[in-house]
């Protein structure tokens, strides 16, 4: 079993490697079916893999070989499988056999089609060999590829200025958080003298709780930046101008949750500082807030989708902060399923209205695309937390933690928060399937997607309703005895069934309210959102505008960096150092012209001069003697 | 001395390495020159041959080995180069060529 | 064992004798033949000094490859383009012959006053009878302990055999230019296209008609067995 | 002195007097032979059947006029012939002419040196040999010469190589470079069932004997290998100002060397004294008969070659074929010791 567990991510490698270097005048659209049948049998592959680990609660480990042997310092390339990451290759190989299938339908008649395919087995790879990981090192520098795959994947039409500079804004606001994750990393190194999992994880108590609250910190800042947290996740919603499937994969199911799988991995050390608890679930929180009213205001449809996932994604951190672990992974499983589905429905709704992303050119869809409008309605109400769809079952779970975890403030913003997700997600779903229809007739027809791109969304939609069973009963279900072992130690509160009721219904009704607020404001019209907007004022413009975060940056980061920049280049790049440079030319040229003297193109003279050296030397050795013959 | 010393194969070695030196430094013939050039290399290989001898090792023979490898190959060089100026300069009077010092 | 020191000075003194020789000789011809001398007995000591192996080695390689090709090159060159010995620079001989004589003091006392030391090793004559001799031992040492080494001096071989052909490879400093026309004609005595100086190269657009239509001249007098452009160009005239 | 090395010595001038019999004796085959081939009558006017012809031969070239021309440069061509005759029978000096005898008590081995490297020996003398020629040529001051000189270099270096790659098999399978050694091998018997054959490295290295013998007949400068002496094209090449006596040691240095060749070749590759009854040097000879027949045989059959396909077969054709005998007579062998 463990002996072919490195074909999980070798096969999407290979795929990628030989898409990439015969696609383009070999494989062309064969290409796709390459990446999709490795992808899938990396899925195939990574089943039995998971039932042995919930079978018999083991952890497998593969060494491959070692990568670094520097004395002491080795680095072993090994992959490692417990509960943790048994679930995420199921949820990784699993959602991205999916989009790859979507994929084919989506890209279909793209001419880079074999490029595609070749980076998007390549991110899977990456990705199963970030959880797969089992030292630092090796994680690192597979959080570094995935954050190369999302930034060739968003600016796959590079061509579009806006793809080009959302990918290099990727990858950039990124570098700020994988900075302080290096320096974590290294930190760890330091403090520990090993960078292997079980041999920080079986020590973490020798190091001071200072040390071990920096070292938690910046650790959470790979995952702020990784995750799109506050104040870093400017990147993700740019991150759209990448193809959907793409958005649904890297920026909705999988790579944005690395943060938060890296945090839940560093559980030993995470658990340890209870500041650093406290920092990541007001971050967190503030985050699925800040997201959650921008999504709210938001007009593109992938936007929206997008901010719903920076606030989901804020979710599971505050869940992490307030150590409700369990909650926040199985918060990014149903995530996982039903945000990609919501994403890949978005797709299939834009590629139905011939690339319009804008809602208010939608509007009455549902009788063309309805099997998109289902699907997509039952991921928005997963997405929601409308009973008993998946996300119902994680958010009332990641809420109740944060009372079990005595935030009391927090679990206000998260109910607060719920009650935005409910409202945007329903805002989505009317505007764009119910009302009248906005678009022109005239030039666009929408129509349903190739059955290639609908079956995944079934598929999800399955998985977006069933999921959240896992989790059930609530606090006890059979995901929670799976993970445990992942977490030694984590305290279990005995929950009295009353209290999961009242959450689960105080849920229940925010939920509603969201869906039914919605429903008077978009399809019975007895609510007007612009008389709201105008009524909040101010606040609707601060939310409008993303809370001009991006404004700020600019101003802070952006035009001094720029000054800065434009300052090294006028005058220490072109004249102190092209002043050093020019300098020490022209001083080598003078001195070489006297020199030039001596070649006097005559080979006696040199041989003369080199046996007249050697005399002088062997006469120096026999006059002033030395050990060498003695 | 009535034994083979090592003196004699080390003077015998300077002797012709010197001679060779000599017959570099003062003659004009291109080919001549590398003549001497292999007599210094073989000069050096008695040298490291006869300690080989003197203390019973074989890493001199070893070296003197390599240099004949590598003579062989200096000398197929040597020999290209110097057809080679022939057949551009018409000469083998090393005084004569003395483009490098332009 | 005097025999063996009578031996060794009677090779050593014909080796020194004819290394000068070599460098004293006008004739280089005479310079590869003393040198061939010298190595000849360089040989036979390689022979006293138990490395029968190198001996043979250098005879092979020196006397039969390297002065070989040596006499090749020297014949190749046109003995009147030898320069002098006795050439126009006196300094550099006194200053050679000088530095050669202050070397060999330096190295005289060197020798003298001091002594080497080191382990002696296994090799013995014994040591070698007992692995079958002189070759085997070599053999022996060298693939163990020198395999690296070995590599690369075969990588140094074929880089300079490569090096030799392309230094010795023909002149290409004429451009590759196209084909003369060759004027057909039958020839009894004297053919006219050889007199004339150069017929202009052929372009591609007459090409094409001269290729097929150019009849066998049956000639009647000389100046009937030549056709020239003028020509040519007559006949398509008409 | 010992009396091992005297007795060497004593055979050394032995084998030596009996080359220079033998030598005379081959001109007067070779004719006879080339007369039967050609149909032609051969020596026959002085002695019985013209036994005498070589003697009368020898008489004529010494009371001939010694010519040296003008031009020419008087050391080197004097020295010349006399370095290609001294060192013609000199290589002989490590062929076994079989086990040791017992002659006045004395036990004599017969042959005059078991050197452990004979096989290089013999190739080292064999590359001495070419400065004969080339300074032959040289010092003549005549054209012609001097191209012989030229051509013989070239031909010589370029066969020598062949020639000695082509002996590497047989030293890989025997692990030796004495050829006392290598006859001992050769003289076992190998068993194939009911078959047996003699350990002959002709039936084990049957592409480096047909090498060796095409890179014999050129290194000896025979026909149809014979391009230094091409008399259509040199006019004689090399030899074409020598006269008299210092011809003629050109002449016998040519027939010695083939008779020492064949003897080597008969020695490396036909098991040399091994004899399917009564080992002796009787067998040696017939073997390098067979070689001397083999070499009138083909002057007789082959034209010349032109100067290009000589090189060209020696580089294009002979070195990559030996040179792949190597390898697998390399691989052979480690598979027999089982390291493969």
């Amino acid at each position: 079993m463990s002996s072919w567990l490195f074909l999980i991510p070798l096969l999407p490698l290979a795929a990628a490697v030989i898409n990439f270097l015969f696609g383009r005048w070999f494989l062309q659209h064969a290409s796709q079916w390459i990446a999709t049948l490795a992808v899938a049998a990396s899925f195939v592959l990574s089943i039995p893999v998971f039932l042995q680990i919930a079978s018999d609660e083991q952890s497998i480990s593969q060494h491959l070989y070692t990568w670094i042997p520097a004395g002491d310092f080795n680095i072993p390339v090994t992959l490692f499988v417990d509960q943790l990451t048994a679930t995420m290759l199921l949820v990784v190989s699993g959602v991205g056999l999916l989009v790859h299938i979507y994929s084919i339908g989506y890209m279909h008649g793209d001419p880079g089609i074999y490029r595609f395919f070749s980076y998007l087995p390549l991110f899977v790879f990456s990705m199963l060999m970030l959880v797969l990981a089992d030292n630092f090192l090796v994680l690192f520098v597979f959080w570094e590829a995935v954050g190369l795959c999302s930034f060739l994947l968003i600016g796959f039409w590079y061509r579009r200025r806006s793809a080009a500079s959302a990918a290099k804004k990727a990858f950039i606001v990124n570098r700020v958080g994988d900075f302080g994750f290096g320096i974590g990393i290294l930190l760890i190194f330091v403090t520990y003298g090993t960078i292997e999992y079980a041999g920080v994880f079986g020590q973490v108590g020798d190091a001071t709780q200072t040390t071990i609250t920096v070292i938690a910190l910046l650790l959470f800042t790979g995952a702020i930046g990784k995750s799109a947290q506050l104040p870093l996740f400017v990147w993700l919603p740019d991150a759209m101008e990448g193809p959907t499937p793409v958005s649904a994969l890297i920026h909705a199911a999988t790579m944005v949750t690395a943060g938060i799988f890296v945090i839940a991995r560093a559980y030993p050390i995470v658990s340890q500082s209870a500041d650093a608890m406290l920092v990541i679930a007001i971050i967190g929180a503030a985050t699925a807030f800040i997201a959650a009213t921008i999504a709210v205001t938001q007009y593109d449809i992938k936007k929206v989708v997008a901010y719903s996932t920076v606030s989901q994604l804020g979710f599971m951190a505050f869940a992490l902060g307030s150590g409700a672990w369990i909650a926040a992974i199985f918060h990014l499983v149903t995530h996982a399923f039903f945000k990609g589905l919501l994403f890949l429905g978005a797709g299939s709704v834009i590629h139905g209205m011939h690339e319009e992303q804008d809602m208010r050119k939608m509007g009455g869809l549902k009788k063309y695309m309805p099997l998109t409008y289902w699907t997509f309605l039952i991921g928005a109400a997963a997405n929601a937390g409308i009973i008993p769809l998946a996300g119902f079952w994680s958010k009332d779970e990641i809420i109740l933690g944060t009372w079990l975890g005595d935030q009391p403030i927090i679990m206000v913003v998260a109910f607060i928060t719920a009650f935005f997700t409910s409202l945007y997600m329903f805002r989505a779903v009317f505007m764009t399937f119910h009302g009248e229809e906005r678009f022109d007739a005239e030039q666009v027809h929408p129509h349903e997607s190739p059955r290639v791109m609908t079956i995944p969304l079934v598929v999800l939609a399955f998985f977006a309703v069933t999921v959240g069973f896992i989790g059930f009963p609530p606090e006890d279900g059979w995901f929670h005895h799976f993970l445990d072992p992942v977490f030694p130690g984590m305290p279990h509160p005995d929950v009295a069934w009353s209290t999961i009721v009242l959450f689960a219904a105080i849920s229940t009704v925010i939920a509603l309210s969201g869906l039914y607020i919605q429903y008077m404001a978009y399809v019975k019209r007895s609510i007007s959102p612009r008389g709201i907007s105008e009524l909040l004022g101010p606040l609707y413009k601060l939310a409008a505008n993303r809370w001009y975060l991006d404004e700020i940056y600019d101003v802070l980061i952006v035009r001094p960096l720029v000054a800065f920049s434009m300052f090294l280049w006028r005058f220490v790049d072109a004249q102190v150092i092209d002043g050093t440079v020019n300098g020490v030319g022209s001083l080598v040229t003078y001195t070489s012209n006297q020199w030039r003297r001596a070649q006097t193109g005559l080979i006696a003279n040199y041989v003369f001069a080199i046996a007249l050296g050697a005399v002088i030397i062997i006469g120096a050795f026999m006059i002033f003697g030395s050990n060498l013959f003695e | 001395m009535n034994e083979l010393m090592p003196e004699h194969f080390m003077f015998l070695s300077a002797a012709l390495f010197i001679i060779g030196m000599v017959g570099v430094l003062t003659r004009r013939n291109v080919l001549v020159i590398f003549m001497c050039v292999e007599l210094m290399l073989t000069a050096v290989n008695i040298s490291f041959i006869g300690f080989a001898w003197e203390f019973s090792q074989l890493t001199g023979q070893i070296f003197a080995l390599f240099i004949i490898a590598i003579a062989a190959a200096e000398a197929v060089i040597g020999l290209g180069i110097i057809m080679a100026l022939t057949r551009q300069r018409d000469t083998v009077d090393i005084d004569e060529v003395r483009e490098l010092r332009q | 064992m005097a025999a063996e020191v009578l031996v060794f000075n009677l090779l050593s003194g014909i080796a020194i004798v004819s290394a000068a020789a070599m460098i004293m000789m006008r004739n280089p011809v005479h310079s590869a033949i003393a040198l061939v001398i010298t190595f000849v007995n360089v040989a036979a000591v390689f022979i006293m000094l138990r490395a029968e192996f190198l001996a043979v080695v250098q005879i092979i390689v020196y006397t039969g490859a390297i002065l070989v090709l040596i006499l090749f090159v020297l014949m190749l060159v046109n003995p009147d383009e030898l320069p002098d010995f006795h050439g126009a620079r006196p300094m550099q001989q006194i200053f050679g012959f000088g530095l050669g004589i202050i070397l060999l003091a330096e190295i005289a006392v060197a020798i003298l006053t001091r002594t080497v030391v080191a382990e002696p090793g296994p090799w013995t004559e014994d040591g070698m009878a007992a692995v079958g001799g002189n070759v085997q031992a070599i053999g022996q040492v060298l693939y163990s302990g020198y395999v690296l080494p070995i590599q690369a001096t075969a990588l140094v071989l074929l880089a300079a055999t490569i090096g030799a052909l392309f230094l010795g490879r023909p002149d290409e400093d004429e451009e590759p230019t196209p084909s003369r026309r060759t004027v057909a004609t039958i020839s009894l005595a004297h053919t006219r296209g050889s007199d004339q100086d150069e017929i202009p190269a052929l372009s591609s657009a007459n090409i094409k008609h001269e290729a097929g239509d150019r009849d066998l001249i049956m000639a009647r007098d000389a100046d009937e067995f030549t056709s020239t452009p003028e020509d040519d160009q007559k006949g398509q005239q008409e | 002195m010992d009396a091992n090395l005297l007795s060497s010595y004593i055979f050394a001038v032995v084998v030596l007097n009996v080359l220079l019999g033998l030598m005379a004796y081959m001109t007067y085959l070779e004719r006879k032979l080339m007369a039967a081939m050609q149909d032609r009558v051969g020596p026959n006017r002085t002695g019985p059947v013209g036994l005498l012809q070589p003697i009368a031969d020898g008489i004529k070239l010494l009371v001939k006029e010694d010519i040296i021309p003008k031009h020419a440069d008087r050391r080197i061509f004097l020295l010349a012939p006399l370095l290609s005759f001294v060192l013609a029978p000199v290589a002989a000096a490590v062929i076994p002419f079989g086990d040791s005898i017992t002659v006045f008590g004395h036990e004599v081995n017969l042959y005059v040196a078991d050197i452990n490297v004979a096989a290089l020996y013999f190739l080292a003398i064999g590359s001495m040999g070419v400065y004969g020629i080339i300074l032959g040529g040289y010092a003549s001051a005549n054209r012609y010469s001097l191209l012989g000189g030229l051509r013989s270099a070239a031909q010589v270096i370029s066969y020598e190589i062949i020639l000695g790659l082509s002996l590497v098999g047989v030293f890989i399978l025997s692990g030796s470079l004495s050829l006392v050694e290598i006859v001992n091998q050769q003289s076992e018997t190998l068993h194939l069932g009911p078959l047996q054959l003699p350990n002959w490295f002709i039936l084990s290295q049957p592409l480096a004997f047909v090498i060796f013998l095409i890179a014999a007949v050129a290194e000896t400068n025979r026909a149809p290998f014979d391009l230094p002496e091409a008399e259509t094209e040199l006019i004689g090449g090399f030899h074409t100002e020598y006269s008299g006596f210092r011809f003629s040691f050109f002449f016998l240095a040519e027939y010695i060397s083939m008779i020492v060749i064949s003897l080597f070749g008969a020695t490396i590759f036909l098991g040399g004294t091994d004899g399917p009854i009564r080992d002796g040097v009787w067998w040696l000879a017939l073997k390098a008969f067979i070689f001397l027949f083999f070499y009138i045989w083909l002057r007789t059959t082959v034209p010349r070659f032109r100067y290009d396909q000589l090189m060209g077969l020696a580089w294009k054709v002979l070195l990559p074929l030996v040179l792949i005998n190597i390898l697998l007579t390399g691989f052979i062998r480690l598979w027999g010791l089982g390291m493969l």
